[in-house]
């Protein structure tokens, strides 16, 4: 199949409120294979709102979701992380009583079926240990793997967070705010995890750091009050004068 | 995670102390050896919903062996009190200390029938001296009487029965209404009652169960003061009597219908001196009264020393005294040969505070005068009970029934 | 007619003792966080202290205030020592610590007040009734429901509408925003707590006309309390309101209908609430994530 | 290979090798004697007083499992255990009291309530979970408590056939102490076992992730309804073993066995023991029966001791009595080697 014949996540007219707010409005937006789309918007745009309905979180009042081509907009949330549709927190929710390789091992343990283990899943214990150790060496962790994640530092607990989401072997994966709370160096290592551990892997990142975003993203949407008013290659939506105004006011070129 | 035994230091630890304890509460079993005091053990309820009840039939025994000198039959006396929360496996667990542990030479009290049913096999497995003080499950009397537990008190059948007797001769023969609590006494209770009633040609209408532990009864009196009934019987006991007492008042019931009751719903001790006037006018069956000729001497002594009139539980405490004085002294003390005490015990009569207590050799349980109560002010205006009547010598219909 | 006048009544009643006993727990739950299994001892502390006051021959009207400020001194002092520690801990610890010292104030009571069943002289004021179409309906009964009125609306009004409400509710949100406005948040607990404690004596008090005093009633009080307040969903008042009365009608109407079940079909009606409303009749709108 | 560590379910991730352990051998030698001790001293009652510790402490076990890994307090667990207790009662007078078909019965009695108990209850947390579980629990309490024909109402159910074991060419009457003990020290084991490999394997580490970040087990795909719901039938199934040899301690079943007051005890001995160490349910189990067999023969005021051992652990070892006082010991032996 071709890579471009089916985008691998497509968001179609969504629109959700909560109450009489309008959260998010008739907003459609593709994500190609092997993509990495930047989501971006001041504060209260709909971000994560649009991260929720896209993961099952919530299910939205119209439109609808499809994943590789198939409609999964009211599949519930375990359905959608089996199929390879793997999403991170604002907040790092690594298991902090559980060592980092058991965190990894968590994560690989639900890709492989094998999660609900009792007695007899020893080789399934042990697979997922290896498989931890494995990502865990790739990212240059593998002597952290047995330390407890409550010990670590707050960076590197992000990057354990990411690193659990990519141990799901996942698809797309939905970055919220992956770099919030690290200095510049560790944001910039996290996105190099990211990029060098998910080769043939789609992505959306929600960063406030636009430098991340304009640096690495393929193409960037700009959400604002709950409407997508632009959705174009870095460089166009620097000098989107609609996507300048909404962001705070601020020159997106300048940011750049 | 099984080629590897779990047991690490730790655990070890645990188990070596789970091991010295065991030593520590053994070692006193160790030390029993020769025949000295009369130990006595007694089961009674000293926390859970029949506190009030057990510290009565504790002090009562306690009156007794003091009044006694602390022996009978010349030896000593050793008085061990468990508690048995009215919860029978910590009744059986008791039991079992007293005898596993205490090695005591008779077991006595128990206040709730649940825990004498389930004590029942304990002590006749130990081949053990018991005398139940109160728990009155008919089924103690019939398939669950056992050699050696002896029953000087009575079963909820004598006084179910002998109120259907009493109530359709003076109440009425019809318009009656029942009203229990809904477990197995409340059952047995009304049950008889309707038994006996109905034989007797007597006509029963509404029967209404509230749950035990009921905290508002306005619904079901609501209930009855709609219904218009000529008398109710009724069987609560202890709190639950109390805020039925009350609220039937509460709602003016009180005069205009006549209250019949199992002895519980007045006992004298526990529900008359709480709700006072609320009680007046209320009739009751017992095997004890506070009035009883056979109880002057004892109502007094219990009145100078508790400040307030027996009810059924401080008596029975006394009485169970009693009826163990009168064994052990008619094997002069040797209680070695069970046989023989039981034999002793049987022969005749023991004069006891609810009245002359002869046992029936079927299944040892009391043959008991059954007062029929009235509550009525006596001196200083205090609510007391009233025997009105007596039915001379009931016998429970025992294990054919 | 008359019948289901006072039915409803007694459902009525009923629901305000409910609410009576749930609304301190429902206090220092929805201002505090903090899980008072305690609540059921200042409840029975309240009872004792009305039924000795009635007896004392003082003006009866008066037992109210004193059961308030009994149990309230009592709440005094158990926020200094232990409480206080356990704010910012897990609910669990919470249950645990407050269970078990309810295990210990129940036989610390059992110890000074006796195991007897004590029941308070109704004052004479009272002790009538009154008749709804020929059935008989108590005036004390007519008391509770008025009282327990006016003092669920009087807390309402005070939380709800007042700034100490807010100030209040501000402290569990941000206890460091409420004390850059100059406010002493431990004296703001402090004052919940025995506000809390006091409301359980006062109903204690109330309800003892009714349920009378005796070891064990703290605990039978607590859990309907308990079941009172969480069904209700935690952190609403209004909700509180609205499961005493749920509550205290099922319970009632249970009782007239059929009597021998009536527990296990007001548990039912609970349960299939909770299994219905996991969060509670008015759950806290809190957006995910 | 991993093992649990103390207090919080942790699961210590130290090799083996590093730990200090003794070997297979010698444990196994040590745990012999700690069960044969008993054998040697105590008598008969002490035996059966020893059999009902660690009967109960399996179901408090069954339900550290829960607290100490879910975070689900339940204070309807009695129900899995006094449910049991009851079915193997009622069954032992149609089929005879043999062990394996009474642990049999209560284990499929304790996984059916528990999964029946879960589907009721397993979209609600922590305060909800707590109310929830003790109105279902009251529920079945009143179903027991009035169900006469059946369960024996408040009385309860007696005169069942003793408990027996057949071997093939013999059935033996398990009636006495030492039997008594024996039988409830292999149960204790085993369900100590199987507590343990529960725990350690994917299933226990995913119920520990739920107890600490519902929302992320989600987001990694877990079903958290059916995490809980496994975690509630293996629990249940352990409290329904431990359940079915309890009526034969003192061929005695009542409805207390299944009453709320009965899970509040088995918290308070969790707690007591140490939530979430596994071992600590039957320290927990042996302190409060001890209090409440012995204390009580001495005062009145047992539940005064009782309350203030369990507040003052609450307060000052939330991790049992046995990891506090180690702490406690440690710390002073810590202080020694610094000066």
């Amino acid at each position: 199949m071709s890579a471009n014949a089916v985008p691998a996540l497509a968001i179609e007219g969504v629109a959700k409120s909560f109450g009489g707010l309008k959260v998010l409005s008739d907003v459609s937006v593709t994500l190609g294979q092997g993509e990495c789309l930047g989501l971006i918007g001041p504060n209260g745009a709909g971000k994560t709102t649009l991260f929720n309905i896209v993961t099952g979180f919530l299910i939205p009042d119209h439109g609808r979701v499809a994943f590789a081509g198939e409609d999964i907009t009211t599949a519930k949330p375990d359905v959608r992380v089996r199929a390879g549709l793997v999403r991170t927190f604002q907040k790092s929710m690594a298991f902090p009583e559980l060592s980092v390789r058991e965190n990894l091992a968590l994560a690989a343990r639900s890709r492989s079926g094998d999660g609900y283990g009792w007695f007899g899943s020893r080789k399934a214990v042990a697979a997922a240990d290896e498989a931890a150790d494995e990502l865990l060496t790739r990212a240059q962790l593998r002597e952290r793997a047995e330390l407890l994640v409550s010990g670590l530092s707050y960076g590197e607990q992000r990057i354990v967070d990411v690193l659990v989401s990519l141990a799901m072997r996942p698809r797309v994966l939905l970055l919220d705010e992956p770099t919030a709370g690290l200095s510049r160096a560790e944001g910039e290592h996290l996105i190099e995890v990211v990029r060098t551990l998910g080769e043939d892997l789609s992505t959306i990142l929600i960063a406030h750091d636009l430098d991340i975003v304009f640096g690495v993203c393929d193409r960037v949407a700009v959400l604002d009050l709950g409407r997508l008013i632009a959705c174009d290659t870095p460089d166009a939506i620097k000098a989107h004068e609609g996507a300048q105004a909404a962001y705070l006011g601020a020159s997106l070129g300048e940011a750049a | 995670m099984t080629e590897r035994f779990p047991l690490s230091r730790r655990d070890f630890i645990a188990s070596a102390g789970a091991a010295a304890l065991t030593s520590a509460i053994a070692a006193p079993a160790l030390a029993q050896s020769a025949n000295k005091p009369l130990k006595i053990g007694m089961v009674t309820s000293l926390s859970g919903p029949f506190t009030a009840l057990g510290e009565s039939m504790r002090a009562g025994m306690q009156m007794f062996l003091a009044e006694n000198g602390g022996k009978l039959a010349g030896r000593a006396v050793e008085l061990i009190v468990e508690d048995d929360q009215a919860k029978p496996d910590e009744g059986v667990r008791k039991f079992r200390k007293l005898l596993g542990q205490d090695n005591v030479d008779i077991v006595s009290g128990v206040i709730s029938s649940a825990v004498a049913l389930a004590v029942r096999d304990v002590v006749t497995e130990a081949k053990a001296l018991t005398f139940i003080s109160a728990g009155s499950a008919n089924d103690l009397a019939r398939k669950a009487a056992s050699p050696f537990v002896f029953r000087p008190t009575k079963t909820n059948w004598m006084l179910g029965h002998t109120a259907g007797l009493w109530a359709y001769e003076k109440l009425g023969k019809t318009g009656c209404m029942t009203i229990g609590a809904d477990y197995a006494a409340g059952r047995e209770y009304i049950g008889d009652f309707v038994a006996t009633y109905q034989q007797q040609g007597g006509k029963v209408g509404k029967q209404l169960w509230a749950p035990l532990g009921t905290t508002d009864f306005g619904p079901l009196l609501t209930t009855i003061a709609a219904e218009k009934p000529e008398f109710i019987y009724s069987f609560f006991a202890g709190s639950d009597a109390v805020r039925f007492l009350r609220q039937m008042r509460e709602y003016r019931l009180s005069g205009k219908v006549k209250l019949i009751g199992g002895g519980a719903l007045f006992d004298q001790e526990d529900v008359v001196s709480a709700v006072k006037e609320a009680a007046l006018g209320g009739l009751n069956t017992c095997n004890q009264s506070p009035t009883a000729p056979s109880s002057a001497a004892f109502t007094k002594a219990y009145q100078a020393a508790r400040n307030v009139m027996p009810g059924e539980m401080g008596t029975a405490g006394y009485v169970t005294g009693q009826v163990i004085k009168a064994a052990v002294e008619r094997v002069q003390g040797d209680l070695s040969n069970k046989e023989k005490v039981k034999e002793a015990l049987l022969a005749r009569e023991v004069e006891t505070v609810f009245g002359p207590m002869p046992f029936d050799p079927r299944n040892n349980q009391a043959i008991l005068d059954i007062y029929v109560n009235e509550i009525k002010e006596g001196a200083g205006g205090v609510p007391v009970n009233q025997v009105i009547h007596t039915y001379k010598a009931v016998r429970d219909p025992g294990p054919v029934a | 007619m008359g019948f289901y006048a006072v039915q409803s009544l007694n459902a009525l009643s009923f629901s305000m003792l409910l609410l009576l006993t749930g609304l301190g727990l429902s206090v220092v739950l929805n201002l505090m966080n903090f899980v008072n299994l305690t609540h059921g001892s200042f409840f029975l502390l309240g009872a004792y202290v009305g039924v000795y006051w009635l007896a004392s021959g003082a003006p009866w009207w008066l037992a109210f205030p004193v059961a308030f400020v009994a149990a309230g001194l009592a709440g005094f002092l158990l926020e200094r020592f232990p409480f206080r520690q356990f704010y910012a801990r897990t609910h669990l610890m919470q249950v645990l610590l407050t269970y078990g010292l309810s295990v210990i104030f129940a036989d610390l009571m059992r110890w000074g007040f006796g195991a007897q069943i004590l029941s308070p002289e109704i004052p004479e004021a009272l002790r009538g009734v009154v008749f709804i179409m020929d059935m008989p309906f108590p005036i004390y009964r007519l008391f509770i429901i008025g009282f327990g009125a006016a003092l669920a609306f009087a807390l309402w009004f005070v939380i709800d509408r007042t700034i100490w409400g807010a100030v209040v509710r501000a402290c569990v949100t941000d206890r460091g925003f409420v004390e850059t406005l100059g406010l002493d948040t431990r004296r703001i607990f402090t004052a919940v707590l025995v506000i809390s404690a006091g409301l359980g004596g006062i109903s204690g008090a109330l309800g003892a006309g009714i349920l009378s005093a005796y070891p064990g009633l703290d605990e039978e009080v607590l859990i309907l309390a308990l079941i009172v307040v969480v069904a209700g969903g935690l952190g609403t008042f209004r909700g509180t309101v609205l499961s005493a009365l749920l509550l205290g009608f099922a319970m009632t109407f249970s009782k007239v209908w059929v009597p021998e079940f009536s527990n296990v079909v007001a548990l039912a009606i609970m349960a299939a609430l909770l299994v219905a409303l996991p969060e509670g009749l008015v759950a806290k709108k809190v957006r995910q994530v | 290979m991993s093992s649990i560590a103390d207090g919080t379910g942790r699961v210590e991730t130290r090799p083996a090798s590093q730990r200090r352990s003794l070997p297979v051998t010698a444990k196994l030698a040590l745990l012999a004697l700690a069960t044969a001790v008993p054998l040697l001293f105590a008598g008969d009652y002490q035996l059966r007083f020893l059999a009902e510790i660690l009967i109960i402490g399996t179901a408090v076990l069954s339900l550290d499992l829960l607290v100490g890994f879910g975070g689900l307090v339940s204070l309807g667990h009695a129900v899995f255990f006094g449910g049991a207790a009851y079915a193997a009662a009622i069954a032992s007078q149609a089929l005879g009291a043999d062990i394996v078909v009474m642990l049999a019965v209560g284990i499929v009695t304790g996984m059916v309530a528990a999964l029946l108990m879960g589907i009721v209850v397993m979209r609600t947390i922590a305060l909800f979970f707590l109310i929830l579980s003790l109105i279902v629990g009251q529920i079945v309490w009143e179903v027991v408590f009035h169900w006469r024909e059946v369960t024996g109402g408040a009385d309860g159910l007696r005169g069942f056939p003793v408990l027996t074991l057949h071997t093939g060419f013999a059935t033996i009457p398990l009636n006495n102490g030492v039997a008594l003990y024996l039988a409830s020290v292999v149960l204790a084991l085993a369900a100590y076992l199987a507590a343990r490999s529960f725990v350690t394997a994917p299933i226990g580490r995913a119920l520990l992730g739920t107890r600490e970040r519902q929302l992320r087990m989600s987001a990694l795909g877990y079903s958290i309804p059916r995490i809980r719901l496994m975690a509630l039938v293996a629990s249940g199934a352990i409290a329904g073993a431990a359940g079915a040899l309890y009526p034969f301690v003192n061929q005695y079943v009542g409805p207390n066995a299944v009453h709320w007051t009965m899970s509040a005890m088995m918290i308070i001995m969790l707690v007591i023991g140490g939530v979430g160490s596994l071992y600590g349910a039957f320290i927990g189990s042996a302190i409060y029966l001890g209090i409440q067999t012995y204390v009580s023969s001495y005062t009145d005021r047992w539940q005064l001791v009782v309350g203030l051992v369990f507040v003052l652990t609450v307060m000052i070892m939330p991790k049992g009595v046995v990891a506090g006082l180690k702490a406690a010991f440690g710390r002073r032996k810590d202080a020694e080697r610094r000066s």
